[in-house]
């Protein structure tokens, strides 16, 4: 579905990415994962058209999607959301959802049909569907519940999830990614997930693909990728245990 | 379900809107007229100016749209006797020719905030710089007059008599409204807003930022052009220092900061506030003590700014709200 | 068509007048980048500034170094008084308020002057002789004020660069609160630039009081090419501005040659909003 | 040397923290864990000043800090690695660091303090001329760790540290925070990575919808049932 | 105010200047000094025909065309004054005359020059007493030509000059009939060039004069571009054999003096005569006795003045409301049964005042409607005037003159060429 070959990012003279290619089929769960610095969230700017590729090639539904702008690769389907939370904090939280189910739709949605959806989307992630409540008035898991819930209104193909767990409480990551299994199997929407918290992701993503410097290293199942000693050297630190 | 600001302020527009046809005809004065009517034309261009403003597009150049308007139609008119009638259509369609070459650039660069304001700024002396030294055509710093057609012409836009141009201005003034209202209500506004805020988080949910910016600013253009267009038949004078640079364009911005750029009515109040306040500072003062007046006005304009952060009527529709619903205060962490 | 040494001519006093320019646009930017508000008035609190050398040396007799440190002295306190009683309430509205509470200042702050010194335009007379080098005339106030502007420029680019408050004025626009927890009081911060910016406006004053005569509207001829400068050099960008100044002053005056004066304005301001679109970030950003 | 009692805080007219009651001993480490929303990150700003508690008591080394200003509360000694990093851009690391130091009695020491912190993230010497806003995520958030640990503090206040930070990273910080300690810092840590931190601290406080829910030493807190189940779980 | 019993008996005028803004100081102010103290005079005197009081109700046009038609509109439908009379600036001029002439009032333009504000409108209530701009740029022309071969020993075909000017209707209107005489004397034009009055900056504008070599300079400007050009001129060596400055801020000798002491004497400027500086012999008997009820009123603003040094604009005021006041305003009353518009438009028409027979030497007869310039006054006149120790003389034209044109510039001058 999505097919990276190539692509490179340098920031003036620092090379974000070199050369990475991998591959997303259809109906997976693929995790991204890598050390701090390691050009993941590069990587999802490059391919949501946040930053303009140096080299390289970003194929999506069999199209070439590199430098194109990011609401065009929006209504292609491919969504992705912020490490850090960008709100939009003059809106309510219903309408910062409503506004990604309106304009970010594929087709065109109307207006009441986009609110419905919203509530709908907010109510998947977990978050309060009062409507005039404001995203300042939420914490840090709240934030990136509302990322989630802004990308997933827009009715995506592929999702971007850039650590979407962070910062939140274990029984709020158990019931995220939980979600993050559900948006897959009963949304049927692929996804690509950057995450640090191993004991999770592990036990989600079908494949992993592993960045170090910008250079893939590993990519594989997650149980073999865990036992690579490259891996464990550049970011596991320890060697885990999956049960 | 009271009264919440948006009914009162609907209230207040209908209440107007009953008395507003017979008020000329209450034998009002000449010079009240005439005051009123540049209430209603300048309250237009401030709504023109605000549908950009109050989404973080600060334009400080909308004196060159208004000079293009109001331009266009009186040289037509002088050169080629061409009805301001037609003549209006080429002066918004100079006027969106030019909000889209700047607008362009800008929102596909990512030219916002102060640099946005200052670049807009810039474009608005081009403008004026630029009439003034095409003084061949457009008689440079001295202006054009309207070439005369008597004292009422339909053909020519041009009415001696001012309770016409009452009738003019006030139908511009809802038009003015109207629009306003529509784009309020429209998810197009959360867009804008989103927009505003961050452009890369807005664009990343499919908001197409550029297109989104470019029709927001060549609407706003073609509005105020028509403003420049009304003001110059009204006036049947234009000259490159009351309809370009930055003096009119700050002026514009400062009637509709004053009385609130987020709400409804908060260009109007702004607009009726400044013009009133100016002249009749200027009438109280005279000549007695000169610059007193505008002393005056000066530290009015900055105390209402800074104890009205939203605008005389934004901050009253607020009071109004706060007290309905005792909201959380938003915190500054 | 023209002789060259004219060209030349016209070319070092482009630099000279990028002199004057630069000294404007240092204190303005400074202001600018820290707390990220835009003081319209800026150049009219140089005027202020201004009638007080005009004042001190013509009415009352002080020599020019103390007048001129009376300039000085008085854009400190205006520079700090436009802070507390402007600038401090409005720091969280938003930034087209602060425009405009500082644009109201600039009708106030004109009306007042006239009110108080009428529209009458003031001289600091004194006698400078003109400078000949090789056929080429050079204006010896300009002189003065270019070396002067390079100077304190220096001095400010150390100041913000080396000293810890110079560094934590850059990074309280950043960050304000964060600011707090490095232990900085954010106000102590704002009233240091604005007292600073407000210096670099009274040095300004000084400069310009030896070349220009003074009168209550003296702003409007340097305020919007000063923000032009501003902009194009990058906001809060203090090489850049000084650059700017230079590129923008020779534009104005080969093109002055070349063309004519209103044409050198026309083409320096046609040339700022195509550098706006090539380089949004001012001439010396890095293009992300 | 830290003690809160019955602190009560909040935002407008929403109150987030209720009759919070706490104490941190000199040389002692302590977490204070919950749900999202509890009002951890709440606490340690009245801690550091951000925001005044609005009733209660709040001592510091016996000097009564409560509704002081931040700039203030940090002279006397606290510093807060706040949640969100909070860096300042457009400055370069080594300025960021500067920035840290900015107390006059830091200031001495600022060539030995950045060395230190230097050495324990290498790739923030290596990064030291970059703009703080390019680094990536991890990277920021050891600049903000350094950043604290610049102004030489008797308590630091951590607010999720470990937040996006790489498990090798992870590993490291939780080292380094223990080697900080043991340096003599009192720590007062706010984490959602439960496991890891009441194997670090002495003490544990436990958050829930503003109220301390649960305080003990942090061996006694993770053999609880109901914290095992909800925090350690995993 | 009005009293009650005298309701008939007083007249209205609006008296619309720039109070504030850069044209105050340009001149504006001396004008409306003028005009109030004509008026303060015949009140004193009982009033127009010894019975109709003059009330007087200012306006200020803050030097902004707008304020100066929100005034106009104020004075005339609030106020309700009888006559509106003033307007210094061109720029204001020019709409004003327009409008209120659609109105049918009856507007009397004491200052502002420009051509423009008659030329082709066939205006039936406005009229100016005051010269036109054109007849400024003949004068100053026609001097320098009748000087050229004999003292700056050029000949005229051969003289070269320059033009520059503020680019307002005032400085373009006086320099393009500055560039259409010279051309029509056959000098040769080096340079013409406008630039804008708040220019911050015109060392280009001296170097491309110097890169011309003018003998003449011809300038029109307002007060502080004209010190900031003369202040660079002098820095950047700019030297000429002749420099003739034409009214406005070049009329403001104590400014000039101010910025620049001495080193203005034989500087020029032109203008209106000025009262003061007329040989009250070759006037009306009685006018000189006017001319110096004008000098002494003045000392109440001026103390310090010296008489010859006053500005023009002082006996523009003075004198052109005095044409207002004791010729046009008494025709109408008497013949026209009244002070209204048409009344005032038909007395205005008659008026038939010889030459000499005003302060300020010239006469006054309007060119009929239908004229391309109707409601100009055809008798007015423009006279040189030159700096001669630190006063103004008139040198030109010959029948006024009271003094011997000093050229080319002295030695002394920092501006002269050697
Ligand atoms: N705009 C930029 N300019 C210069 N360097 C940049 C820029 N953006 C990112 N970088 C650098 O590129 C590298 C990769 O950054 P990126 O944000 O992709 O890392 P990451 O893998 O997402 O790390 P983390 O897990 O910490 O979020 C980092 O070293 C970062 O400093
Ligand atoms: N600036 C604010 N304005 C209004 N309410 C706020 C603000 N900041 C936080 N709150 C509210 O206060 C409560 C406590 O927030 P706090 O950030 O202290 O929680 P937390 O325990 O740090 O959560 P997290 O684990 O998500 O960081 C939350 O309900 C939140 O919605
Ligand atoms: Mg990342
Ligand atoms: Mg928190």
């Amino acid at each position: 579905m999505l097919t990276v070959s190539r692509l490179t990012k340098r920031f003036g003279g620092f090379t974000a990415l070199n050369e990475v290619s991998f591959e997303v089929k259809e109906g997976e769960i693929l995790g991204l994962i890598g050390p701090n610095g390691s050009g993941k969230t590069t990587c999802f700017n490059c391919v949501s058209g946040v930053l303009a590729p140096t080299a390289g090639t970003i194929r999506f539904l069999g199209d070439d999607i590199a430098g194109l702008t990011p609401d065009r690769i929006c209504h292609r389907g491919l969504t992705r959301t912020f490490q850090i939370p960008r709100p939009f904090r003059k809106l309510s939280i219903a309408d910062n959802v409503a506004v990604a189910a309106h304009y970010g739709a594929t087709e065109r949605t109307s207006e009441a049909e986009a609110r419905r959806r919203a509530l709908q989307v907010l109510d998947l992630v977990g978050l309060p569907t009062d409507s005039a409540a404001l995203p300042t008035q939420l914490g840090a898991g709240g934030l990136k519940k509302l990322e989630l819930a802004r990308a997933l209104a827009t009715g995506p193909k592929l999702l971007l999830a850039d650590e979407s767990l962070g910062g939140l409480d274990p029984g709020e990551m158990a019931s995220a990614a939980d979600m993050l299994r559900r948006v897959r199997g009963e949304l049927g929407i692929t996804i690509v997930w950057v995450e640090h918290i191993m004991a999770t992701l592990m036990r989600v993503v079908d494949r992993v693909v592993v960045l170090d410097h910008g250079e893939k290293i590993a990519e594989g199942r997650p149980r073999d990728v865990a036992e690579d000693p490259r891996v464990i050297e550049a970011y596991l630190g320890e060697k885990i245990v999956l049960e | 379900m009271s009264a919440t600001p948006g009914r009162i302020a609907f209230a207040t527009v209908v209440a107007f809107l009953g008395i507003a046809p017979f008020l000329p005809m209450a034998g009002m004065k000449q010079y009240m007229l005439h005051v009123v009517i540049q209430i209603f034309i300048w309250t237009f261009i401030g709504q023109a100016w605000s549908l950009m403003g109050r989404f973080g597009l600060v334009s400080l150049g909308h004196g060159a749209f208004l000079g293009i308007g109001a331009y266009a139609t009186t040289l037509l008119w002088n050169f080629y006797g061409l009805t301001p009638w037609i003549g209006s259509l080429v002066a918004v369609a100079l006027a969106v020719v030019m909000a889209f070459l700047v607008a362009y650039p800008c929102s596909r660069f990512g030219i916002i905030g102060h640099y946005f304001a200052l670049t807009t700024l810039a474009v608005g002396e081009v403008v004026r710089l630029l009439i003034i030294a095409e003084r061949d055509w457009t008689g440079g710093s001295l202006g054009v007059t309207l070439k005369a057609a008597g004292d009422a012409s339909f053909i020519a836009l041009q009415y001696a008599d001012k309770q016409v141009w009452y009738y003019v201005g006030l139908v511009l003034w809802l038009a003015g409204l109207w629009v306003w209202a529509r784009l309020d209500r429209s998810m197009a506004r959360a867009a804008m807003e989103a927009i505003g805020e961050d452009e890369t988080a807005a664009a990343s949910v499919g908001i197409r930022v550029t297109r989104f910016k470019l029709w927001l600013t060549v609407l706003s253009a073609a509005l105020t052009a028509l403003g420049g267009v009304a003001y110059a038949q009204y006036i049947t004078y234009v000259n490159p220092e009351t309809l370009s640079g930055i003096g009119v364009s700050l002026r514009i911005v400062f009637a509709v900061v004053l009385g609130g750029m987020y709400s409804l009515l908060g260009p109007t109040v702004g607009t009726a506030l400044t013009i009133a306040l100016s002249e009749w500072l200027r009438i109280v003062f005279g000549v007695k003590f000169i610059g007193m007046a505008e002393t005056i006005y000066g530290l009015l304009l900055v105390i209402f700014i800074i104890f009205l952060p939203a605008g005389i009527y934004g901050s009253l529709a607020d009071l109004v709200r706060r007290r309905r619903r005792p909201a959380a205060a938003p915190a500054t962490a | 068509m023209i002789d060259p040494i004219f060209l030349l001519e016209a070319a070092v006093n482009g630099i000279m007048l990028g002199g004057v320019l630069a000294l404007l646009a240092l204190g303005l930017n400074l202001i600018f980048g820290v707390l990220d508000v835009v003081w319209i008035a800026y150049v009219d609190l140089v005027m202020v500034s201004m009638y007080a050398v005009y004042f001190t040396v013509m009415v009352y007799g002080w020599p020019l170094w103390l007048g001129g440190l009376a300039g000085v002295a008085l854009g400190v306190v205006l520079g700090l008084l436009v802070h507390v009683l402007i600038i401090t309430p409005i720091l969280d509205s938003p930034p087209v308020n602060q425009l405009l509470a500082t644009g109201g200042l600039l009708f106030f702050i004109q009306s007042f002057a006239t009110f108080l010194w009428t529209t009458d335009h003031r001289s600091v007379r004194i006698a400078l002789p003109p400078l000949e080098i090789a056929g080429i005339f050079v204006s010896y106030a300009r002189l003065i004020s270019f070396v002067l502007s390079i100077a304190v420029m220096i001095g400010l680019y150390l100041f913000l660069t080396r000293t810890y408050i110079g560094t934590a004025m850059r990074a309280v626009s950043q960050d304000r609160g964060a600011m707090a927890l490095m232990g900085a009081n954010p106000q102590r911060v704002y009233l240091v630039t604005s007292a600073v910016g407000g210096a670099m406006a009274g040095v300004a004053a000084v400069l310009l009081s030896i070349q220009y005569s003074v009168h209550p509207y003296f702003g409007a001829a340097f305020g919007p090419i000063t923000f032009m400068i501003c902009v194009l050099g990058g906001l809060g960008n203090m090489v850049g501005a000084f650059v700017a100044s230079f590129i923008m002053s020779e534009i104005i005056a080969i093109g002055g040659v070349v063309w004519s004066t209103e044409m050198g304005y026309v083409i320096a301001f046609a040339l700022f909003i195509v550098m706006m679109f090539v380089r949004p970030g001012g001439i010396f950003a890095r293009r992300q | 040397m830290l003690e809160l009692r019955n602190v009560t805080a909040g935002y407008g007219a929403f109150t987030a923290l209720w009759d919070v009651t706490l104490a941190v001993e000199r040389g002692e480490a302590v977490a204070v864990v919950g749900p999202n929303g509890a009002g951890k990150t709440t606490l340690l700003r009245v801690i550091s000043g951000v925001i005044a508690p609005r009733g209660g008591d709040f001592v510091f080394e016996d000097a009564p800090l409560g509704g002081r200003p931040a700039h203030e509360i940090v002279a006397h000694g606290i510093a807060h690695v706040p949640e969100g990093r909070r860096l300042f851009p457009a400055l370069t690391v080594t300025e960021n660091l500067k920035m840290g130091a900015f107390l006059r009695s830091a200031r001495k020491d600022f060539r030995d303090s950045l060395e230190r912190v230097y050495a324990l993230f290498p790739v923030l010497a290596e990064r030291h001329r970059q703009r703080a806003g390019s680094l990536s995520g991890g990277e920021q958030q050891m600049l903000a760790v350094g950043r604290a640990l610049m102004s030489r503090p008797r308590l630091i206040l951590f607010d999720e540290p470990s937040m996006g930070l790489a498990p090798v990273m992870v590993l490291r910080l939780f080292d380094l925070i223990r080697r900080v300690r043991e340096e003599g810092y009192t720590i007062l840590i706010v984490e959602q990575n439960v496991r890891q931190v009441l194997k670090l601290v002495d003490r544990a406080y436990l958050l829930e919808v503003g109220r301390v829910k649960m305080h003990g030493r942090a061996a006694e807190l993770s053999e609880q049932d109901f914290v095992r189940k909800a925090y350690v779980g995993l | 105010g009005r009293d009650a019993g005298a309701q008939g008996q007083t007249i209205k005028i609006g008296v619309l200047f720039d109070h504030s803004g850069p044209f105050a100081a340009a001149g504006s102010l001396n004008v409306w000094r003028g005009a109030k103290m004509m008026i303060d005079l015949t009140n004193e005197k009982g009033g127009v025909l010894g019975k109709y009081k003059i009330v007087q109700v200012d306006g200020d046009s803050q030097s902004k065309t707008e304020a100066a038609i929100n005034e106009a509109e104020r004075l005339l439908n609030v106020e309700k004054v009888d006559i509106l009379a003033g307007v210094y600036s061109s720029a204001h001029a020019v709409p004003l005359a327009e409008k209120v002439d659609k109105q049918k009032k009856f507007l009397w333009i004491t200052t502002a020059i420009a051509d423009a504000v008659f030329k082709d409108r066939n205006l039936q209530y406005a009229f100016r007493p005051q010269t036109n701009s054109g007849l400024f740029g003949e004068a100053s022309v026609q001097y320098v030509a009748s000087h050229s071969s004999a003292k700056l020993k050029r000949a005229v075909k051969e003289l070269r000059v320059a033009i520059i000017y503020e680019d307002g209707p005032y400085g373009a209107g006086v320099a393009s009939s500055n560039e259409s005489e010279a051309k029509k004397q056959g000098m040769q034009i080096t340079l013409k060039e406008g630039y804008s009055a708040q220019a911050p900056d015109l060392s280009s504008l001296v170097t491309k004069l110097r890169a011309a070599r003018p003998d003449v300079l011809f300038h029109t400007g307002y007060n502080p571009d004209i010190a900031l050009f003369l202040r660079q001129a002098k820095e950047q060596g700019l030297r000429v054999k002749a420099y003739i400055g034409h009214g406005a801020g070049h009329s403001q000798l104590n400014k000039l003096k101010e910025a620049f002491g001495n080193d203005i004497e034989a500087f020029h400027t032109v203008d209106p005569p000025a009262a003061q500086l007329v040989d009250a012999k070759k006037l009306k008997t009685g006018l000189g006795a006017l001319t110096n009820e004008m000098v002494k009123r003045y000392k109440t603003f001026e103390p310090a003045m010296a008489r010859d040094a006053i500005a023009p604009h002082v006996s523009m005021g003075f004198n052109n409301m005095h044409v207002l006041l004791n010729d046009v305003l008494p025709r109408a009353i008497q013949k026209h049964g009244g002070f209204g518009p048409d009344a005032l438009a038909k007395a205005a028409r008659e008026t038939d005042i010889p030459e000499g027979g005003t302060m300020q030497g010239y006469g006054v007869k309007f060119h009929p409607p239908g004229h391309a310039m109707a409601g100009q006054n055809m008798r007015a006149f423009a006279a040189v005037f030159q700096v001669q120790e630190g006063t103004f003389k008139h040198v030109f034209p010959e029948v006024i003159a009271t003094g011997a044109p000093i050229l080319p510039l002295p030695a002394s001058s920092p501006w002269a060429a050697r």
